[in-house]
């Protein structure tokens, strides 16, 4: 398999796309030809306006439709890729068992004024998601899900209240960048709390994070969108019981 | 639109009554309880606005002041205006000034006293009244003037920006296009706030902070609006969280036109204190009923959380419950915006006409209520195509079986909060459903042993089971059964224990001497 | 599926046998006439195929020698026949060679020598029936041994690019998401070849080569994916054209399942001769009635230029034409995919609720008929969005008027060829509205005197109208009345006189001793 | 109003778009990155896959949401402004009168195998497009509608024969660019049949044409997407008789 590969409409190597994004200009020739500067910009070559409708006397709709020169390097695509096993909840429980002889301590929370809950309930309830149940079902594993709109201090001093070994913060809204400020808040009061040796793993997890971003976020890792309990269990066992 | 489904009159009359029986204690716990913010919005009614150097509201100021002196269960009005008789200040500005300087004293007065302050502060409160009923006025005065939304169902459309300079110029957009009815979402966390904000705002996270200067700018660029095109849009804002009354009030006293107003979603989703709740959920409804304007209730969040089909039934006990307790309030049916959702999977197989089994079981049941439709939002993803499409079938549903506000989904709902051209792309598909397919209701016959009015009839059954078990159910603490179904996880599969949840310390058992004036003027009429 | 609309029978019996009357004197010409494509197909049935070095086919060498030699009024097969008899060449390609070498000269044979090359002739071509009887008995098999379709309707994708090689990967993936039917569209500009090109082509515009080798190539694809999806995907291609009756024959031999075959397509959108279209079409429809292949008729075509609801009675008019000439020619009701589409400006009100009355209009006018339900085209625009929601309320009106063929319509219509994620975001489209809504015809029911039923009322009365006039239309060259008006610009608003168009030099008037072995034998059973 | 503009989301300069494509990989996290990388690419960051979806073993669809930093500068946009006053017909048919004494001769046609009639037929049928009357309502105009499917020799024979002042050609199907391909043959072909100050007017239209293309394609005129009668009409008063 060949390493480079372009965008496929109809036909190999045609490097077709579709774009649509608004410009705050009304209506006109001009505005389409904005238009076709902007698709130009991000590499459309030809670029064909299809579609301009004006919303209002100051906005105007595109849709562009073209072929892209860029190509795409497989090679060079970097990606989080599960670098630890996939472990079954009975191998889990065996390795906490006999790597930490205790239950492992896992505190849940959505942190800030982030009140959707529903993701890291998938992780941590029982109910689990996608057919995998959650954390609370292994046998080893202690869960202390603290809900939504928690405070950043609240959820550090239950962390050293409960000696929590892992600490997974949701975060979905990201409007003005809201997960970042929170997360970056989060990891930085952690810091301060603890020792490096002594503070509990920081997991954050939600559908809009990149994956990649856990170093600039301070953070042990992320987790995006569609993230199985499974996987969260197997990284904390990599990282604490292994 | 009535009777496609042919729902027993008998069956419909058990549900309500069994309503009646869950809502009654509810009402009777309510009526027991003052809250902080009930009392706020007492002194808000009664003139005082505006904030410290800090930004905590005079109206918090004074009366954390009052409480430390006198405690809260007496309510504000007495110890206020005795301080006021007093001579301890000359307007209640003043006062609240004074007060948190720690410079006057607040006492509860007895006889003449007591006498004196409660007149004092009738005459202060019903100025406030006085101001809803005008503006109560002016809507009636505008729609008559510009006219109305020119036909059912309205088409409601949000605003999230965070910046009431932002959302002014798309509200105005979305009006010109459209848009019958303009939501200003608010700032994630507002609801927990146990204060309201003063200010015009800018800095709000997937929405805009609910304050009386926000409400006013909002209010005012949409009466432009609506003498631009010639009718008359509405607002809507939330009263739900901490400070329901207040923003009731303030709601009241801006011309909002509705307010979402739910008697549960505090305690569900944001896990605020049940008793708190209800109290404060009354005491708004109250307001609202005075003020003229339609509640939104939330019954379609539960479908977040909950399968929606699994939980159809909880939707309608919901519905029940919100209306028993908004009638109660004073809510006439023309004011009860129920809530609802297009939110089955659309991986179930008839998943569409499951849909119009649950829309057309609402609109049966509530045939005088303007039931708010919302759509699809826990099955969109980022397939913003697939979500265009499911979009209007929802916007069918809505045309079929006759809904009265329609909440304009967005394809983008998975993905961020609206873009101006999501707005427009979801008006243009909410104009298309009800242009091309508008009159399909006269088409649309249920057939009576069919899958809809079958699964119309076993939902409406299962509400009757679940409304039986509630008014059955019981806790240790011997509270009201509804308490005790909540802290069971019936609704939205939330667990939530009527002594936990937040904002309980703001709640008070009143004293038998406890007197509002607010609550006497809202209860007279 | 019927008797919603409440039809009257004599009104519904009354349309049907004027159509008849419009359409004796057309099939009255089309037994009087050959054409150069049907003498070639005849050929072609007898197993001659393959082109010169310059790609010009055989049968076409052969055919042009023979009628330079003895004209075209007595059939190509009583020369040849007699020529080979006559020891002139050993078999039909040699004898085709040496023609096109100017080697051989025919002649027109009489008596003994007439009837030897009669019987001949009538043996050779049998062996090409007898090759269709044997597909079609193979198809019967394969959709016994795989299953056939899931469901109605039948989900009718199309690919488009061109070259058969990208063709087929991309008819196998739209078979395995979900595909019933692959339609290979054709290079822009073959209709109008008189000749059909050899082997497998890559170098099409917007479409790809009807050819025999493309189609065998296809067919053997989509076996190969019925196999792997145990359900037999029928394959279609387009007929219509210059050379109708050898597209006919090859798709007989190489087992397509459908062909677009229209009476009036040709002449319409093609300008080719309406006598021409007219013989070719009868001869063609007599080899697809006995290989078992569904005709997919054009009317959807006429709405891309008329006014889908001013001209929605030409659309039923012409259903009833294409019925005629189609039963006249043997096929079954099974096999007439009748065309129609979901045309209709969306901006006219109840645009929605029209299309329902015109799809349910063409199902109850023929019940048994396996309908084509063409998607929206012409009120596409580059909004791929609002284009994705068309082509939803268009599947929808497919499920709740039980149409049999749903040709699956592309947001991108307007733009593009469709692109592999287009076809896929279609599927998506249908499956979820057959699946979320496809029982939804059990609550609809047209109200009697509602739009639905007034609007279908009103298009077969309109048809009627039409048809009649159609009948009493007339020409100063006493041609059948259909032609005079097909002339006058009756369909689509194209005007198209007898003796106009391309292909007429390639149409004779069958001399007292013209014979065809082919249509003998498709006649006799 | 300041030229340099970018798109618009949900507020001023937030510069956000919404791309689709298919890449020719299986789904898989490898594929997520290879989308995201051709969104960098195309100059969106942060780029955003919000959707992919497996299209049958060997192809991926994404939708990407994110934001580009291009600027859009309006005073760059090159447009095809009418350079020309749009003159009623009452105007066009003086002007015609008053300069040529003799009727304008038009002669239109869908050339090559395209057989899309509609568009040429908007501009040149009585009927005309957007509630403008086309070309044959105009007393002072000859029309020749030649149809479609009709060859460059063939249409060359006719503008000899009717001494046509200008050729009006059609082309809708732009797949392989068979617009561009006919379009040039046509000129091409005029070019050789006609000495240079004799050839007839060549205007080409179609709804995928670049209207900035005339130079390069031997024309004199480009017209796009949603022309009416009334602009083609002036513009050949504009270039023939004034
Ligand atoms: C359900 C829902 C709600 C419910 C939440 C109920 C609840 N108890 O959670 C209710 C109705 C209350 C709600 C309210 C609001 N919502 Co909301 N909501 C949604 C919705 C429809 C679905 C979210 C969801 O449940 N997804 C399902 C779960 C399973 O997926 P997930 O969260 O991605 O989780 C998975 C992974 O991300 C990962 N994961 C997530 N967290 C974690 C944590 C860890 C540690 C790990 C390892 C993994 C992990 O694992 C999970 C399983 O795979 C989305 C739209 C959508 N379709 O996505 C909007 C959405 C998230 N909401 C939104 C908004 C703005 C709001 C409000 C702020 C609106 C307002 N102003 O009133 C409010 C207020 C909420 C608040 N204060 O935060 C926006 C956010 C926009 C943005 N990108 O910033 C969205 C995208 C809708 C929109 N387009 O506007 N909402
Ligand atoms: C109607 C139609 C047909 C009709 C045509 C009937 C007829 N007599 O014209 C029929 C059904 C016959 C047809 C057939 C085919 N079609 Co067709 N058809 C369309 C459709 C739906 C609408 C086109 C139209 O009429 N637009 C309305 C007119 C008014 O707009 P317009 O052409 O843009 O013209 C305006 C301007 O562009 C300009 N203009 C145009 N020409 C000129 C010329 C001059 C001189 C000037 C000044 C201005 C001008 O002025 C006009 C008024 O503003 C489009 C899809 C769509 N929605 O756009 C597909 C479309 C054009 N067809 C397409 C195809 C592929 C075909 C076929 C080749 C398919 C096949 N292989 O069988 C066939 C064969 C046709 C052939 N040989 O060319 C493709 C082209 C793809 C591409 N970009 O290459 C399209 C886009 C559909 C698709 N997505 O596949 N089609
Ligand atoms: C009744 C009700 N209140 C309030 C909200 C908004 O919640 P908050 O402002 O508390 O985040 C919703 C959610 O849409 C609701 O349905
Ligand atoms: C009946 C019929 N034949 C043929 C075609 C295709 O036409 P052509 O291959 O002649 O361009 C169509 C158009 O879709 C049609 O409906």
């Amino acid at each position: 398999m060949t390493t480079l590969v372009r965008p496929y409409g109809d036909t190999t190597g045609d490097g077709m796309v579709q774009i649509s994004f608004t410009l705050p200009v009304p209506h006109s020739k001009r505005a389409e030809g904005a238009a076709q500067q902007l698709a130009a910009k991000m590499g459309l070559d030809p670029a064909l306006v299809v579609h301009a409708k004006p919303m209002g006397p100051d906005y105007t709709f595109f849709v562009v439709y073209g072929r892209v020169h860029h190509l795409v390097d497989l090679d060079a695509v970097e990606v989080v890729e599960r670098d630890y096993p996939l472990l079954t909840p009975k191998e889990v429980n065996a390795a906490i068992k006999r790597s930490l002889r205790r239950r492992l301590v896992v505190i849940g929370a959505c942190i800030g004024t982030d009140a959707h809950t529903v993701g890291i309930d998938a992780i941590l309830n029982i109910k689990g998601f996608a057919g995998e149940k959650g954390l609370e079902y292994y046998r080893e594993i202690k869960v202390v899900n603290l809900g939504a709109q928690v405070s950043v201090p609240h959820l550090v001093d239950r962390a050293v209240a409960e000696r929590a070994d892992a600490v997974l913060v949701s975060q979905v809204v990201t409007q003005r960048d809201a997960h970042l400020l929170n997360t970056r808040e989060m990891s930085a009061a952690f810091g301060e709390a603890f020792r490096a040796e002594e503070r509990p793993l920081l997991v954050v997890g939600g559908p809009r994070f990149d994956e990649a971003m856990s170093g600039e976020l301070g953070v042990d890792r992320i987790f995006g969108r569609g993230t199985t309990p499974g996987e969260v269990a197997s990284f904390l066992v990599h990282r604490i019981a292994s | 639109m009535s009777g496609k489904l042919d729902l027993d009159p008998v069956t419909v009359r058990q549900a309500r009554s069994l309503a009646r029986k869950a809502g009654r204690p509810i009402v009777k716990l309510a009526q027991q309880h003052t809250t902080v913010s009930v009392e706020r919005a007492t002194l808000r009614l009664a003139g005082l606005g505006g904030a410290d150097a800090e930004g905590t509201p005079w109206v918090n100021r004074l009366m954390d002041a009052v409480r430390a002196d006198v405690g809260l269960e007496h309510g504000v009005a007495l110890p206020v205006w005795d301080a006021l008789a007093r001579g301890e200040a000359e307007d209640l500005v003043t006062l609240a000034q004074k007060a948190s300087a720690g410079s006057v004293r607040f006492r509860h007065p007895e006889g003449r006293d007591a006498q004196r302050a409660r007149s004092a502060s009738k005459r202060a409160v019903g100025g406030g009244i006085r101001r809803i009923d005008a503006r109560r006025r002016e809507r009636d005065r505008l729609i008559k003037k510009h006219g109305d939304a020119p036909r059912t169902p309205w088409i409601y459309l949000i605003v999230a920006t965070g910046d009431i300079h932002e959302d002014i110029p798309q509200a105005q957009a979305a009006a010109r296009a459209g848009a019958d009815v303009i939501a200003v979402i608010r700032s994630t966390g507002q609801s927990l706030l146990d204060f309201v904000p003063e200010g015009a705002t800018r800095e709000g996270f997937a929405g805009t902070y609910a304050t009386q200067e926000n409400f006013r700018l909002m209010r005012a660029a949409l009466d432009e609006s609506s003498k631009e095109l010639g009718r008359y849009v509405r607002l809507t804002n939330y009263a739900s969280g901490l400070c329901m009354p207040e923003i009731a009030a303030l709601a009241g006293l801006e011309r909002l036109d509705m307010m979402l107003n739910d008697s549960m979603y505090g305690i569900l989703f944001r896990d605020i204190n049940p008793v708190r709740t209800f109290v404060d959920q009354r005491f708004s409804r109250q307001v609202h009923a005075r003020a003229g304007i339609i509640i939104n209730t939330g019954e379609d969040n539960y479908l977040t959380t909950a399968d929606a089909v699994e939980a159809a039934h909880t939707v309608t006990t919901s519905q029940l419950l919100n209306e028993y307790f908004a009638k109660e309030a004073g809510l006439e049916d023309w004011q009860l915006g129920l809530g609802h959702a297009f939110e089955v999977d659309p991986a179930v197989p008839e998943s569409f006409r499951l849909e119009l089994a649950h829309a057309l079981l609402a609109r049966e049941l509530f045939p005088k209520a303007p039931l708010k439709w919302m759509p699809p939002t826990r099955h969109m993803t980022g397939d913003v195509f697939r979500g265009y499409l499911l979009d209007g079938f929802f916007n069918l549903v809505g045309a079929m079986t006759g809904q009265s506000i329609l909440l304009v989904g967005m394809m983008t709902e998975a993905v961020v909060t609206p873009w101006l051209s999501d707005r427009d792309l979801a008006l243009q598909n909410v104009r298309y459903v009800l242009d091309a397919a508008g009159g399909l209701g006269e088409d649309f016959h249920p057939a009576p042993d069919g899958l809809i009015a079958s699964r119309a009839r076993q939902v409406l059954a299962e509400t009757i089971d679940l409304l039986d078990r509630i008014v059955h159910d019981s806790d240790q603490a011997g509270d009201p059964p509804l308490l005790a179904a909540i802290a069971d996880g019936t609704f939205g599969l939330m667990k939530r224990p009527p002594d936990g949840g937040r904002g309980l310390d703001g709640v008070a058992r009143k004293a038998r001497d406890y007197y509002n004036p607010a609550s006497e003027l809202l209860e007279e009429k």
